[in-house]
């Protein structure tokens, strides 16, 4: 777990300069100097879709900025949620006049920001819509679904919100069919190894050398079982049941995977486990659409990997299809 | 007595140096459960409070909303926007008191801030956080004498009365069993803050 | 360096095996069952652009098959070259009637194998061409560069070579113009952390906790100096210096950035290197064009990154900017 | 007394025991400035080669040509590459005498296979690869008895005669004070493959 990087303290505001002088599409501005959004706004009247986030998990939160998918993001430090300035820049650096949607994760100290960040947009006259990203069917039972955090389940909401907006939906329709996609989404990670934050001297979690822990967090939150590594079919067998058992997908139904790395899995593992996961959605009687495999959803350099599902009618498919482009995914572009 | 600018600012002094003593003491505490970040968050969040000009503010209510300005510029923690809802209390109270809040005023003002911070937090008394060290103090403040050393006795009692209760919020509910018997850390913080204006007051 | 596997035996088919079922524009065949090609292959009297390599350094090779860019590649087992029947595979795969050329990094396996391929080729009356990817300025004195091996800069050749077959050039022009690309690229590599291979027990090299090794290769092959690890830009000056002393662009020459992650290194700390690069480009008055941040060319779960320049005139410029689609890269479209 | 391809599947056989036995050896040997993997390699290459009916070939040509292919899907490292190129030339040679190869053949066919590697792997005598353990085996072969012990004993000098001398070709000439004084692991596989020949003929 070492580092390339200058202080520790300046990671964060050396990686945003670095990531918009490569990227011209997008800016870095606000008064916090914590925002990024699209350098060529969307036109007036469409709705914005701003989201935020800890540092640490690229391409999330701000590599989704872009055509058909978000306007801005507020952009905490590693691990922390966007400040309240931060989270207020974002949503005023996507409001076209339409209102914005707030489509980030469930994690306290978000809510708690952009809660405030969206009172004060009030009183600048901008409407606003929130609706979390909780996916993680291991951060809660399901009867308390509603404290379960937000992972990478959130790159399919943002995909939809933003095809919905593009299409000239309204704030409420955006943030209904977003709802609607965030109940048909769910995800679960595995952890292999640990990541260190820049200002750490020690690792974020520990785990033995021939150990795996089934269910941990982007930040390390502790999973539903720690136990020997098992083999790639065998976790990935684990994660699908865990996700079928709570989708309970009607048969034959349309699904969308995204098996994705958390940072230093090899892709060629991912699609070892992707071998697996599409095998048993087929034997199941699902249809996977345009699987997703790669590095979306990162902690540094932690290494496992997460699955996520939606499952799809015939308006979430259309809306997934859509164009869309930003730097670091693209659809139908 | 009405509560000025120049309150304010001592009382940030004295938490600008209680914390820079506390500061690994805290992370640890909140390693326990947590992600071990409460004293460094705390500590910059207070170097900035520090930093601006607080004494000289044109009003109370300002002094009280430059000092949630910073906080909230500062840190998208938890603990972080809590503190700035904290301050922004005490700019409405001020605001709506047109500046004149005396030492008896505190025990209210002290409860709108525990009602803000669980209407922002969406947690409750009970739930062992720094809500049940607001709530302690503004009881004990209500009671009276209504000062500095009244407010730190009711967050070391309070610290006290929970520390054998497990949390109830966030990621430390998932681990009743360690969070049993430990200092919660935004309560333990608190409590050294005041510990520490009092001693050296 | 755990792994999500199941036998390690197994690892390269299983992960072709998931690659094609999530990009279904590839297909994987040839008798070798060790050869990818596009699904749709291109128009007959094209120049096929056939490339290879051991596994374990996707994208690189087979990520970059598609539309502009190649159409075949020879898969081989885990850092180990592909076979002779491979590379036959992926030399007829190409052959749409205008000849195949061959271009692939300068390893002695990879080369013994292809050229008994390309005789092989010939008998079937298929004509081969062959460039070399030699880009690495670590691995051989100026004096020995045709011994150099080839790193993260072929996928700049691929790109070249891609565009000028899609114009409609024949074999000897597509030849003439990659190989121009291949003398205006150079890349250099710094590891931090070693890898697993599959079938192995232990790291592939050893490296102290507070090193980094300068120079060193994608299969761990020795660099140039081995020291305490430095601070992100120290570390970027020292890799642009080095490529720049080789290079000697023309003043306000426009030249292609390539910082290229080897898989476990965070795009955080990508982007706080670009950050460093780009500026000293600019202050060398020189171009930076359309920068490439990203893992483009890994080693498994190793930590370190690679830059990679190319020094661009009009002609590589236009080729660098047609348009081109594969599964982990697009240009323009 | 002309070879047949029964010949060549006995052969084959003897190898297929000699590398089961030295994979580890054969390993370590390249661990030393290479990545480890020629005993691995070569189990692998000669286990495929095992598996095809060498035998029943229609001819010597055809059992050469068969191990030439066997060993060419198997794998793609240079070693692997190189016995299946000594093998195409055994099939040459053998096309072009029209099967007719006897024992005293073996010096002149075996000058072939090492001018056929070189060609390959751009390598030259003396560089201390396989070239030299075929170049002094062609010319023992030569001087005769044209016979396994032949061969063997001239593997086995050569690879004494090299020990000290550092290798020049690849990733290996990089380090002359790793390889100096080290055997390497593709004439020390060609020497045990030869002696458990000998030995268990
Ligand atoms: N929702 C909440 N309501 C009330 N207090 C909270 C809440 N979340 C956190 N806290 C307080 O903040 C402290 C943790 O602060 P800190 O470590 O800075 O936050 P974070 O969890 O963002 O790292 C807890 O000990 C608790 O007292
Ligand atoms: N170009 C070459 N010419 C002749 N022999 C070579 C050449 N390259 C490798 N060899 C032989 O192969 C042996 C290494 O084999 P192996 O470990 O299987 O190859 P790799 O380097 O692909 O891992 C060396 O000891 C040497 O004898
Ligand atoms: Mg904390
Ligand atoms: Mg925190
Ligand atoms: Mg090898
Ligand atoms: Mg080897």
């Amino acid at each position: 777990m070492k580092k390339l990087l200058n202080d520790p303290a300046n990671y964060v505001a050396e990686l945003l300069e670095g990531l918009v002088s490569a990227h011209p599409e997008l800016s870095l501005g606000g008064e916090s100097g914590r925002c990024v959004s699209r350098t060529d706004p969307a036109a007036d009247g469409k709705v914005g879709i701003a989201t935020g986030g800890g540092s640490g998990h690229l391409p999330l939160f701000t590599g989704y900025v872009g055509d058909g998918l978000l306007d801005s993001c507020a952009i905490g430090n590693i691990f922390e949620g966007p400040s309240v300035q931060a989270s207020l820049d974002a949503i005023r650096a996507a409001n076209r006049g339409a209102g914005v949607l707030c489509l980030y994760g469930n994690y306290g100290g978000d809510r708690m920001n952009f809660d405030m960040a969206g009172e004060m947009a009030h009183m600048d006259d901008i409407t606003t819509r929130t609706v979390l990203g909780t996916d993680d069917v291991a951060s809660a039972a399901p009867e308390e679904a509603e404290k379960r955090r937000g992972v990478a389940g959130i790159v399919l909401l943002y995909k939809v919100a933003g095809a919905a907006a593009a299409e000239g939906r309204d704030l409420d329709a955006v943030a209904a069919v977003t709802e609607k996609a965030a109940a048909a989404t769910r995800s679960i990670g595995v952890a292999l190894s640990p990541c260190r934050v820049p200002t750490a001297q020690a690792p974020n979690f520990e785990i033995a050398d021939t150990e795996m822990e089934m269910g941990m967090g982007i930040h390390g939150e502790p999973g539903i079982w720690r136990a020997e590594l098992q083999s790639a079919d065998a976790v990935a067998d684990e994660m699908l049941d865990r996700l079928l058992a709570e989708l309970d997908p009607p048969k034959s139904s349309r699904v969308v995977p995204l098996v994705n790395g958390l940072g230093a899995t090899p892709l060629e593992e991912l699609f070892i486990l992707w071998r697996r996961i599409g095998a048993r959605l087929c034997d199941a009687g699902l249809k996977p659409v345009s699987p997703l495999i790669g590095n979306f959803v990162t902690s540094m350099e932690m290494s496992g990997a997460s699955l996520s599902l939606m499952v799809l009618d015939e308006e979430l498919e259309s809306l997934m299809s859509a164009p869309a482009r930003c730097p670091f995914w693209r659809v139908g572009l | 007595m009405t509560l000025t600018p120049k309150d304010v600012a001592a009382f940030v002094a004295n938490a600008h140096a209680a914390i820079h003593e506390e500061e690994q003491h805290l992370n640890a505490a909140d390693a326990n459960v947590g992600d071990g970040d409460t004293g460094s968050m705390l500590r910059r969040v207070v170097d900035a409070m520090a930093k601006i000009d607080t004494a000289g503010a044109a009003s109370l209510a300002d002094a009280a909303m430059g000092l949630a300005q910073a906080a909230m510029k500062e840190t998208g923690s938890s603990l972080g926007t809590l503190v700035a809802t904290a301050a922004m209390t005490l700019a409405k109270a001020a605001k709506s008191a047109d500046g004149d809040i005396g030492a008896g005023d505190m025990g209210r003002v002290v409860a709108e801030m525990r009602d803000a911070v669980a209407a922002r937090g969406k947690a409750a008394p009970g739930d062992k956080t720094v809500i049940d060290s607001l709530d302690a103090i503004a009881a004990a403040l209500d009671e009276g004498p209504a000062n500095r050393a009244t407010a730190a006795r009711a967050a070391a009692d309070a610290l006290d009365a929970f520390r054998d209760k497990p949390c109830r919020i966030g990621r430390a509910r998932m681990f009743p069993e360690r969070s049993t018997g430990a200092d919660d850390p935004g309560m333990l913080a608190i409590a050294r803050v005041l510990n520490h204006a009092t001693v050296t007051q």
